[in-house]
């Protein structure tokens, strides 16, 4: 597949690392230049595009009723979804979801769901009846490395522009009325991915970088620093020791992070 | 396209938006927006917001759809699940199949595709929001991926639509237009070899409206031709001057 | 793909209709015979079997109660389908609707819809609950050329033989009563599709022309000789001035068929 | 399979189209329909109205697929949606799965598949009025047109069902009786060769009557096996008749 | 795609077999050692797993509430699916079920509908609204020849162990009470398998038998000794003779296990 | 993950099936357990029943997945339609996609994967019932199959969960646990070379919680390595003996 060329700039990566340097002069645990738009996309409910470095990934959120699960009758329906559109990388190509986009979608899902970010119990129109299902909707645009967290946080900051209409429920009909309320939320997850290359824990990795990471884990925080969703990914290991350190970092970064949005 | 009672056009030719009957929408254009595509475009006319990114030319994959005596091209136009305003699948409808095809035949013109056989160039289009005449927005935005990825063209490929909206014939529908007017006739047309290479039509046209509306779409697509021609150059001349800036590095 | 005879060949073709003739002695605006039988489906409540050439399709419509489309809850529901089936050529294979299939199925269907063939407004049984739905399925049985006019000519003769059962409607249950009425239609669109080799406008290719033309352009034409969907198709271009001409074609031949059967 | 109190079979014996036990609905069988296909049959039997083709041999396609001990023989059968009361979706249901390879198994004993290494032959069967039986006309068919493309056979495949209707084993159930029927048994056979390549049963029945249905059916099958090579000779009569005029022509 | 060794060992099963002999030193109308165990998957309904020589299935089925067809509206309903997992054989795939399976699983349901195995006309709740639909889940976990024997005989068995919750049915809603009844079952069809390996009779073919079988034909019979459904498969022929021999054998075959597992 | 007011440990700190905090449910390991498969497992945890089957290392299948310097290991996780509460259709679906992923990566580390460069191993997991932990359990069992398909290994992979259950951090979560419990952290782990191969959290844990579940886990794979190595033993001693046997009777 890799051309020698390839080989040898990934080689080379890979050493760089080692001596604790990266590509682009960053240290081993700076993000890239982060920068968020939200209410981008006028018709959906809620939208935010994410640049992180070159990568690039769209939101968009769709809050439409529908029926709850039987097990949880009183509240409304979370659903994430993500497509690796063939415009963001000539390694992408068309087609129904693959592992990659199946399992980027449920990270996504999982740190949202499992931080109650939003407030399904809200969201309930008729117990057991009606419900509100919010759609969140990840849309890679361009694939240069970390979409794990570059789609997390512009899932967050879509769902906080998130509108819900107002609306008046009479005889089992659902009357819109005028004017919007914000999306309740209860958390503001964060979910930070370290990768380990040549034995270094590194974070936010470009996609060269992660062509030659040995493995990785994302792990999403709270606002009170408590854990709420882990992932191990690649094919290779970390040691206990390296999964204390990834947890601190993590947590150090999400704050840090949680800072510079005023999140 | 139904008949109803609303007034798209009032006593002095202003349409809801407040354009008259020869007016486009406003349209912005860019070129070289995604880094990974080797040629890529970003499209807003009116509310439509569309990417297009060309990969190419490139070895087919996988190689037996390649072609012995010709370049094959390949387009998907693909809307967002959030682009409309109920959420749509995102798997492809039959709306989309058809689109992908119409748009790849008014594509193909403008390329030398027996100049480069045995290759492929593929275009997607992501439609990020919809508001009526998405198929022609992304035509005029693929032409442009398809530039900016260096694929020798016959000419640009632009297009635009015309209308019959309250019995009169309009440029360039948006949304309401599209769903109340009476016909919509979308046409692409590649301006320097006066050819159309898209011309789709929905309603009923008397024989002479239809002329006209043809013809309109075309003053439309020339007005387009020249922004496209202009964001072009925008983004070369500023490809020029980082060039010219890592010469005269070089050069110290 | 093509052996060297029939590339050949091909050019023969291509060079005779550069002056004027056909393959079969037939002008360049002249159709095939056409042969036309209705309900030779008795189990469909309409059917209609075309022969132009030897091109061969058969369009049977079926039609059921289903519920309305939400913005038209008056209004029955018309859904167009085509199958390119293996046994009509060579060149078809077993498996889902491919593009082609697609779109000659939405150009028929648009063809019926946008001339309001069908009286939808009188297959409403229930607003909002319980219209008429009719099925058309346009199954083509034998591909030399010109699958569009050919289809969209058995659609209407399909449709023209079809039979609604008289019912009865009362709380909410549809009773069949004995008897048929004729399925209430507006208007009679006829399609023409035009193609260009080597210049020439071409009506009703033949398969073997289809591979040499350039572009084709399909013109449905109602009863008062307005034109109501159009699609262009195929790898090439036309002129603004061949447009203006293909129409002109097309409606003198939409009326020569409109006289040749009556419609 | 439910026995409801509806007399099939009068106390004449006569069923409720008029047939007698083991008598055959009316039958048409022509050879040679369609143009493109190497070649094809076309049957009414009864209400059941069935076209078949068949292409090759021929190079397999995928190439992948082929076999390098003998001839691949494909099948499908496949109904039109409007065949039947409900429209069936076009998407092959599991029955047409199953009944495409109980075909393509009751047509291969008639072929010589070791003597054509590497190729293939695809059978195409739609269904485009199905009335009971459409299993057994599809053979019928499929053989005539196997044979039509000149692919050698051993003999030709013919198939008719027996059933059992108000206690009675008849030959050749139409669509009621298939359905308020206590069995039915559709069987293929190669007269010649006394071969039974197709076999299935639904319902109940004794052994005895196992054996008389299959019996009856074989008797079905024999009359059936006449008029199919009678509609191949009337082909081939007619195709003889053209190439002798051509050939005089050609002399003249 | 066999090799030479692999060809040479058929030719010597085909031609022991001509000779009354079989690989394992059963005679030609033996069943291998049977075992089957019920009850294994305590969380389903129903559940059978067969050992037959190596060839190993597990049933398993589940009940639930659904509507009944609209033509047997107090009828409950019986759905069998088989499933060929990829680790019961290197020849099975993973992906959506292939004619091999769609055929086992119908003719394990035809054997069971047609001899009306399950008594559903017992399963109704409501009479054209609510029924129990009785899902028979065949799984092969190991193939080694005779897999609709070992299906339908597990299915059987799985059928014959399945519990239905008590229930209570008050206004259109289902409690489920405290304690169990048993499925209610009419009949208990056995299915033998009858193959053809040069022109010899044989029943419950190893895989390495069944790949040099000519032509198989599997005969479901009932308690009274009736045959309830009959497949022939394989792309060789029977004479009229030999299926006459096989409808006799299975009878006594079947026979022979009823007694066996006393059913 | 619900915090409803069902008390899972009692004041004893005795769980809802008479388990300590720290304590396994009852396991079984079977080796060897399918003929056609290279090498097999079957494990119950709990009341999770679980086969594995290995096939490999062989050619890939389709060849072109095949990779120049490296094995490659697929991993298919699959539930039986009957395997739980609610009938599941044995169509793949996102969960069981995610999870032959994760599964696949908690085994890759445990394989020389470069020095089997152009092969494949394959990895079928099925689960005929499920009882909480389907994913650890199913990865026990899996290293086990590779290992009786004689694929060389740097460890086995033993995994099991841990979880926070009534404010405490228990070991090895049953399905009511899992369900209404506060968190559930499954941990693939290679004892020998101290490395964890797979990390999941569902739910809300402290640092401190987090660290503690992770290690719990650690401690509930050791044991279950112990039973892993014996099953291994076990079996290949029985083949041991028959070898022997069959030694002894050629030397007769």
């Amino acid at each position: 597949m890799s051309s020698l060329i390839t080989r040898v700039r990934l080689k080379q990566i890979s050493q760089h690392i080692e001596n604790g340097k990266r590509l682009d002069e960053r240290g081993l645990h700076d993000y890239r230049p982060i920068k968020i738009e939200q209410g981008i996309i006028e018709k959906a409910e809620g939208s935010a595009r994410i640049y992180m470095g070159k990568t690039e990934v769209l939101v968009g959120v769709k809050v439409e009723t529908g029926e709850p699960f039987p097990d949880t009758p009183n509240e409304g329906v979370q659903t994430v979804n993500a497509e690796l559109v063939p415009l963001a990388s000539p390694d992408f190509e068309p087609g129904p979801p693959d592992e990659n986009s199946i399992e980027l979608a449920r990270i996504v899902d999982r740190g949202l769901r499992e931080s109650h970010a939003i407030d399904t119990g809200k969201l309930c129109v008729e117990a057991g009846k009606k419900v509100f299902v919010v759609f969140v909707d990840v849309y890679v645009l361009n694939h240069d490395g970390n979409l794990i967290d570059a789609s997390a946080l512009a899932a967050l900051a879509a769902l906080m522009n998130t509108k819900l209409p107002n609306y008046e429920y009479k005889n089992g009909e659902l009357k819109i009325k005028q004017g919007f309320t914000q999306l309740p939320m209860k958390s503001h997850p964060i979910t930070v991915t370290i990768v380990k290359i040549n034995n270094q824990l590194v974070i936010d990795p470009q996609l060269e970088e992660e062509k030659v990471m040995d493995s990785r884990i994302s792990i999403a925080v709270n606002e009170q620093g408590n854990i709420c969703a882990v992932q191990k990914g690649g094919s290779s290991y970390f040691t206990p020791q390296q999964i204390l350190e990834a947890s601190k970092l993590a947590q150090a970064k999400a704050a840090e992070l949680r800072k510079k949005f005023n999140w | 396209m139904n008949d109803k009672p609303i007034k798209l056009i009032d006593k002095k030719g202003i349409r809801l938006d407040g354009r008259k009957a020869d007016e486009l929408r406003p349209l912005k254009l860019q070129v070289g927006v995604l880094s990974n595509a080797d040629g890529s475009a970003y499209i807003e006319h009116g509310k439509n917001k569309i990417l297009a990114a060309a990969f190419g030319p490139r070895e087919m994959h996988p190689k037996h759809l390649a072609l012995a005596d010709r370049m094959v091209l390949r387009c998907r136009y693909h809307m967002a699940p959030f682009s409309v305003q109920e959420r749509k699948s995102p798997a492809p409808s039959r709306r989309e199949v058809e689109l992908s095809k119409v748009i790849r035949e008014a594509l193909e013109p403008a390329l030398f595709l027996e100049l480069y056989p045995r290759t492929g160039v593929d275009v997607f289009i992501e439609v990020l929001q919809a508001d009526g005449g998405t198929r022609c927005a992304s035509i005029t935005a693929a032409a442009l991926a398809i530039a900016d990825a260096g694929v020798p063209m016959r000419d640009l490929v632009v297009a635009c639509a015309a209308g019959k909206v309250d019995d009169k014939v309009v440029l360039d529908l948006h949304d309401e237009e599209d769903k109340l007017g009476a016909a919509d006739v979308p046409v692409a047309y590649m301006p320097s070899l006066d050819a159309i290479t898209l011309l789709q039509m929905d309603g009923i046209l008397t024989p002479n409206e239809f002329q006209q509306a043809v013809e309109i779409a075309m003053s439309g697509c020339k007005k387009i031709y020249e922004m496209q021609k202009e964001a072009l150059k925008t983004k070369y001349m500023v490809v020029k001057d980082i060039e010219e800036k890592e010469e005269e590095e070089v050069e110290e």
